[in-house]
């Protein structure tokens, strides 16, 4: 694809999604939440390039949902306070990230579970400051200064998650290029050579697990600030899950995939709770289930397999 | 701390017995995972399912030998028809139907598809059972009670926790090593959760080894869901409870040691106990203490081997 | 001349089985040593222990007059020792040019992130590189298409590209077709020559050590047990009773 | 790709068109048209042709329990409101959502239910964590939202919303009943152990009983603190240390499957005999434990909830819908079944009131929300007024365990009925404030219990 085919590409998606959220102000808030989504699934995006399956990045979204919740009173500016949250999110990253690298497979996920669950305990039990399961409410945010009423601040919550999404897909695709996004794959098919060409696997891999929190963080912040109440459910070992979920749904080829599959899985949610509000798990499940049987490369393989193929019709 | 100790002798002694008696549960709901994982390599998310069904069908089965007035020591081995019921009827058909279909993909897919699975069973034991919490406490009513000395004082256990749960769970450890030690398809088991190409390489049929040990697994899932039912309610979303602590297990043992299950089991259960005993708020964390603790200095965890590749 | 590479009294057992059991050997600045000995003798072994993957029980290896014993490879390779492998490493779901580029860039600094691997000198340099290996008509493949040959080279080609002083290569020409054989070392060794890299080889094809080795060492049951010039080394009975005649099909056993 | 037909593109989105046929035009189509829907139903027509009522609920997860016996209590009301004509002439209709994904998915469910189902009002939820999220949601949306069930103290105490009410008391009134039953039937008990499960909830309501216990009978030593995992299943641990310390008095305001696991094990192991057991959420579990739960220890029900009830306000009403819901669920209806109609109840009070005000014209959303402030609208079993603060005035029903021959499970026995004024924080104070400042004279305030009349 060319580049300037792309950028048409990405505006017009971009221009789609601003136009469902006009018509249908509903969903300007559950795209919102998607496209939140999808900044995080980005970040297991990254670490499935290393062949590595994190069962614990839910830990970095909720971290930076209630950095911003706290942090909210003390700098009521969302273009601040965003980027801090982000930040704090890859710190720990950083901190988390020094220990679990020397993992790998199994013992990589479950320890990434095991911390991020954790946390979710540790949210639960300081219930003095945060409420337990109750969670917190995000007290209100200047944006660019600005006091904005709820309808401009849901449109400026979802501009800013759009070229949020943007920025950090260019941002993947130029570090999956770079030698050291190629060293990342060359962990999932061949660590040692890593290490006998002069390179730390730990150290590349590393880098990728904090870019990984720092694009997870930046979804939970932008998640904490849509949804304006934070709970430690999003710590959850569900929501982890989730977010591989809508990895393998949107396919793992592309860094458009985890905002196709995000889009999707926030659709199909909100619909099949809609239709049948006792079942909508049980629909999910089969949709997982059918993607992974009959198209393993998610849903941007298909999309790609359309276009190419009208491509040649 | 040698005061500390004196005075709290009987305390540790009754948190040991506790911890035991919980460690055995803990065994119980991991032992066919770890198991399963050895073989297949798939960290089977829907096994919390199978717990959860196992222990559905054995409350049913107890609920209608109570209402039908049958002798009430039948609902101790409908327990283990329960299990073995869920075993043989629904391993097969998740290896066949699913897992075999996704055998070459990769491991995240394999285990998105047993997610996927288990969102669906979620819900259709919703559909078949409903959301009140259902319960057999047969088993429990007919053994009673015992009296365990506590100082001046005693302390009422129930037969079935000190006993029967403890009691099958041993059972389970001694049969399993046995199975694996000494039989010919536990030596495949063995062979295969070992190295899957030597395996098949020596003629062993993989495909067939699989199908023993997924239904082998759902069955001892079962037999955990079946063991908990006479004491636990059974409400939606008790599988999931149970998947995060059989995943811990699993990775703190080291891969598909049945031995490694057993140890990490009792230290779940003897740490769970004492942290209720002495510092409650570290109760929920504690598996995961463990496994990280654990970890740290065995990274291939306990009874895992590490792996060295020929290069 | 002095020695590049001293091992001095390695011992390393696997179980029972005594792979190095006091080992001595110098390897030269410039020369080109071939190490030929029965299987299971404790060759790959050797280049394991002086790139640091295993570590021996007994003994001290020092290159450059340095002590590298527990170092890792990391540290090894950066001293500029590389290593080519029995079982080819690469990179299977990468091109041929990705696996070269991404050696050339390993020594060149990774940590640069903001631009391409395929940028235009690593490019550039990875296309040369395989040029001289003859890869370049494949370097479009994925590495797991290639044949075992290809793989091969490709391998020794990622270790040259680190541009190593010491290069040790765990049998460069095993999966060769023993039809390019001689070609691909004739390549190989004037690239090693033209660069003035050290070489280590295990090998098994005679023909080749004899054409290319300077030194030739024998190892067997853990030791050395002849070392000296090819024409020397491979007429001695001794040699060619335990390593040629014992071992039928040694000497061709490019195949294997 | 063109962004002039956001219908079918979407379709793209979610992966299946393939060459465009007729039929999927169409089904394109369709879709877009469901999309679309959102949009043209923002003004609310004078005299709706239905009163949509959203109606989040627990629908999957442990806290089903509650929400579906409370869906079942709304679908039985709603069908008998318009069997009777509606309100005003107007039909009514529930579209209810599950709570269970959590309150991210919740947020976005409440605006689906305004924006895209148009509903007029919305009742919300069973979660705390959902009930503090959409209130402020409300007042931007400016749809009256009745609070059902929700337990937090803190909604109205931290904040003030224009379109939120509660028909229900809070956890304040809730648990301090409990407190001051005990301290009326056992006053001199002087060590007390707490089980309660590790969530808001759990934390919230032992800080509450805490609090005031230590305002009224101060030096009670608190034995054990456990607080074991939320939906744990096995309690033998926590009991067996229970039977070690010999506590007064056990208290646990869990509830669910929980609950009947941990009375069952106690009762199992004879913990029952060794302490006094205070459940101020057993009322929902009683028909399920059966007689594992003995005679003799205190329950509550989140309110004035009991199907015999010593002094109902219409003993007709509540009899009619107990029967009926025995009829059609065979089950007696738990506590979230008298929220649930404490809910539609006040539904239909405040039209009628706002539509009263209006001189029979249809109130508009302002309208209806003002008519809540200080309507005071029937219950089951009382009346519950709804304060100016938005906080709903119920009363509280705590009894002491009793096996009668009629029932095969613990029925309530010395029942006393707390008058909502007596233990309700007062509009503008914070309850752990207001806790502190209690005086022990305020026991001598109960009223008399009442015992049980077969």
């Amino acid at each position: 694809m060319s580049r300037a085919r792309e950028v048409v590409l990405v505006l017009g998606a971009a221009g789609l999604v601003l136009a469902i959220a006009w018509f249908v102000p509903w969903l300007r808030f559950v795209l919102t939440i998607a496209l939140a989504k999808g900044l995080a699934v980005l970040g297991i995006l990254l670490l499935l390039r290393a062949g590595q399956v994190s069962f614990g990045h839910a830990l970095y979204l909720a971290f930076a949902a209630y950095a911003a919740a706290f942090g909210a009173a003390l700098v009521p500016e969302t273009l601040i306070l965003l980027p801090l949250a982000a930040l704090g999110a890859a710190l720990l990253g950083l901190v988390v990230g020094l220990f679990v690298v020397r993992y790998r497979e199994i013992f990589f996920g479950m320890l990434n579970l095991a911390l991020s669950m954790v946390f979710y305990s540790v949210l639960e039990k300081f219930y003095a400051i945060t409420h337990g399961t109750d969670g917190i409410r995000l007290p209100p945010t200047t944006f660019a200064g600005q006091v904005l009423g709820a309808e401009a601040q849901g449109w400026a919550m979802l501009s800013l998650a759009l070229v949020l999404s943007a920025f950090f897909a260019w941002l993947m695709r130029i570090y999956l290029a770079s030698p050291l996004g190629q060293a990342l794959a060359g962990i999932k098919t061949r660590e040692a050579r890593l290490e006998f060409m002069g390179m730390s696997a730990r150290r590349v891999l590393l880098s990728a697990y904090v870019l990984s929190a720092l694009m997870a963080g930046t979804g939970g912040a932008v998640l904490g600030m849509t949804t304006r109440h934070v709970t430690p459910a999003l710590a959850y070992w569900t929501t982890s899950g989730e977010l591989v979920f809508i990895a393998i749904l949107g396919g793992a080829g592309s860094v458009a995939g985890p905002f196709l599959g995000a889009i999707a899985y926030e659709l199909t949610r909100v619909y099949a709770a809609a239709l049948v509000a006792d079942a909508w798990q049980m629909i999910l499940g089969f949709v997982l289930l059918l993607v992974i049987l009959f198209a393993p490369g998610g849903l941007w393989a298909i999309g790609r397999a359309l276009m190419g193929g009208r491509r040649q019709a | 701390m040698q005061a500390w100790l004196s005075e709290n002798t009987l305390l540790l002694g009754l948190a040991a017995l506790d911890g035991l008696s919980y460690a055995a549960t803990v065994f119980m709901v991991a032992v066919g995972l770890n198991l399963v994982f050895g073989v297949l390599r798939i960290l089977n998310v829907a096994h919390g399912s199978l717990f959860a069904i196992g222990g559905y069908v054995a409350a049913s089965l107890g609920l209608f030998i109570t209402s039908r007035g049958l002798p009430a020591w039948l609902s101790l081995p409908a327990l283990l028809l329960a299990a073995v019921l869920t075993g043989a009827l629904l391993g097969p058909v998740i290896e066949r139907l699913l897992l075999r279909r996704v055998e070459k993909q990769e491991p995240v897919l394999q285990l998105l598809v047993t997610f996927a699975l288990f969102m669906i069973l979620e819900d259709l034991q919703k559909l078949l059972w409903g959301v009140q919490p259902v319960v057999s406490d047969a088993p429990v009513r007919l053994l009673g009670t015992v009296d365990v000395p506590f100082g001046a004082d005693v302390i009422p256990f129930t037969a079935y926790q000190l006993f029967v749960v403890p009691g099958v769970a041993l059972l389970t450890l001694l049969g399993l090593v046995w199975f694996l030690r000494r039989t010919l398809a536990g030596r495949m088991i063995v062979a295969v959760t070992e190295d899957r190409e030597a395996a098949r390489a020596m003629g062993i049929d993989a495909a067939r080894v699989t199908l023993l040990t997924f239904s082998a697994g759902a069955a001892l899932a079962a037999l955990g869901g079946a063991l908990a039912s006479p004491t636990a309610s059974l409400v939606p979303g008790v599988g999931a409870q149970t998947i995060v602590l059989s995943f811990a297990v699993v990775a703190t043992a080291g891969l598909g040691r049945v031995e490694g299950a057993a140890v990490t089991a009792l230290l779940i259960g003897l740490g769970r106990a004492f942290a209720v005993y002495f510092e409650p708020e570290l109760e929920v964390v504690i598996p995961y203490i463990i496994m990280v603790a654990v970890l740290l200095i065995r990274p291939q965890g306990l009874f895992g081997v590490p792996e060295t590749r020929r290069i | 001349m002095s020695a590049l590479l001293s091992a001095r009294g390695l011992k390393i057992a696997f179980g029972g089985l005594k792979a190095a059991d006091g080992v001595d050997l110098d390897v030269d600045d410039g020369e080109f040593l071939a190490i030929i000995g029965p299987n299971g003798a404790g060759k790959t072994t050797f280049i394991n222990m002086a790139t640091g993957y295993l570590r021996p029980q007994a003994g001290k290896i020092s290159y450059a007059g340095r002590n590298i014993l527990g170092m890792t490879p990391r540290q090894i390779v950066r001293l500029g020792i590389g290593r080519s492998f029995q079982l080819p490493q690469l990179f299977t779901e990468h091109t041929v040019l990705e696996n070269a580029a991404l050696a050339v860039a390993a020594r060149d600094g990774i940590w640069s992130p903001f631009s391409p691997l395929l940028r235009p000198r690593f490019k550039q340099e990875a296309e040369e590189l395989l040029d001289r290996f003859g890869l370049l008509s494949q370097a479009g493949q994925r590495a797991n298409a290639l044949n075992e040959g290809a793989r091969k080279l490709t391998d020794i080609a990622m270790a040259v590209a680190l541009r190593p002083r010491l290069l040790l290569m765990d049998e460069p020409t095993s999966g060769v077709a023993s039809s390019d054989k001689m070609a691909v070392v004739e390549v190989l060794a004037r690239v090693l020559r033209q660069s003035g890299v050290t070489a280590v080889f295990v090998e098994h094809d005679m023909e080749v050590v004899a054409r290319f080795a300077d030194r030739v060492a024998v190892w067997g049951q853990g030791r050395i047990t002849a070392l000296g010039p090819p024409d020397q080394v491979l007429n001695d009975p001794d040699v060619r009773r335990e390593v040629i005649g014992l071992a039928p099909g040694e000497a061709s056993h490019a195949a294997a | 790709m063109t962004s002039g037909d956001p219908g079918p593109i979407l379709g793209a989105a979610v992966g299946k068109p393939g060459p465009v046929t007729r039929r999927e035009t169409l089904a394109a189509a369709v879709a877009g048209g469901l999309l679309l829907s959102g949009r043209h139903v923002q003004a609310q027509p004078s005299r709706p042709a239905e009163i949509k009522v959203g109606i989040a609920t627990y629908l999957s997860g442990p806290a089903s329990v509650f929400g579906v016996p409370g869906r079942q209590a709304a679908e039985m009301l709603f069908d008998e409101i318009n069997e009777a004509g509606g309100i005003g002439g107007v039909r009514v209709r529930p579209i209810f959502v599950d709570e269970g994904p959590g309150v991210d998915h919740f947020v976005g469910e409440y605006r689906r239910l305004v924006q895209s189902e148009g509903v007029h009002i919305v009742f919300a939820a069973i979660s705390s964590g959902d009930c503090l999220a959409c209130t402020p949601l409300a007042d931007e949306m400016k749809r009256p939202t009745l609070l059902w069930d929700c337990g937090t103290q803190r909604i109205f105490e931290e904040n003030r919303f224009e379109y939120s009410f509660r028909t229900q008391a809070n956890a304040t009134p809730e648990v301090l009943s409990a407190l001051l039953y005990l301290l009326r039937a056992k006053p001199d008990f002087r060590s007390i152990a707490v089980v309660n499960q590790d969530y808001a909830w759990g934390r919230d309501s032992w800080e509450i009983f805490r609090t005031a216990m230590q305002a009224l009978k101060p030096g009670v030593r608190v034995s054990a603190e456990l607080f074991p995992r939320f939906g744990a299943t096995d309690y033998s641990t926590e009991i067996t240390r229970l039977l070690a310390l010999r506590p007064d008095v056990v208290l646990s305001t869990s509830w669910g499957g929980d609950l009947d696991a941990f009375i069952r094990q106690s009762s199992d192991r004879r913990l029952f005999e060794r302490s006094t057991f205070v459940l101020p959420l057993a009322e929902s579990s009683l028909e399920r434990v059966g007689r594992a739960l003995p005679a003799g220890h205190i329950i509550g029900a989140r309110g004035d909830h009991w199907f015999l009830h010593p002094g109902p306000k219409d003993p007709a009403l509540l009899k009619r819908f107990t029967d009926n819901f025995r009829r059609r669920f065979s089950s007696y209806p738990i506590y979230p079944c008298h929220h649930m109609a404490q809910a539609v109840f006040a539904m239909k009070a405040g039209y009628e009131k706002a539509m009263a005000a209006k001189g029979g014209g249809w109130p508009t959303d302002a309208e209806l929300a003002a008519a809540f402030r200080g309507l005071e609208f029937p219950s089951l079993t009382a009346s519950v007024r709804i304060r100016e603060d938005g906080q709903g005035l119920e009363n509280q029903i705590i009894g002491t365990t009793h096996h009668a021959d009629q029932y095969p499970f613990a029925v309530m026995t010395d029942m006393v009925v707390f008058p909502a004024e007596l233990v309700t924080t007062p509009v503008g104070m914070k309850s752990a404030d207001w806790l502190k400042t209690l005086k022990p004279e305020i026991i001598q305030r109960v009223p008399q219990p009442v015992a049980y009349q077969p």
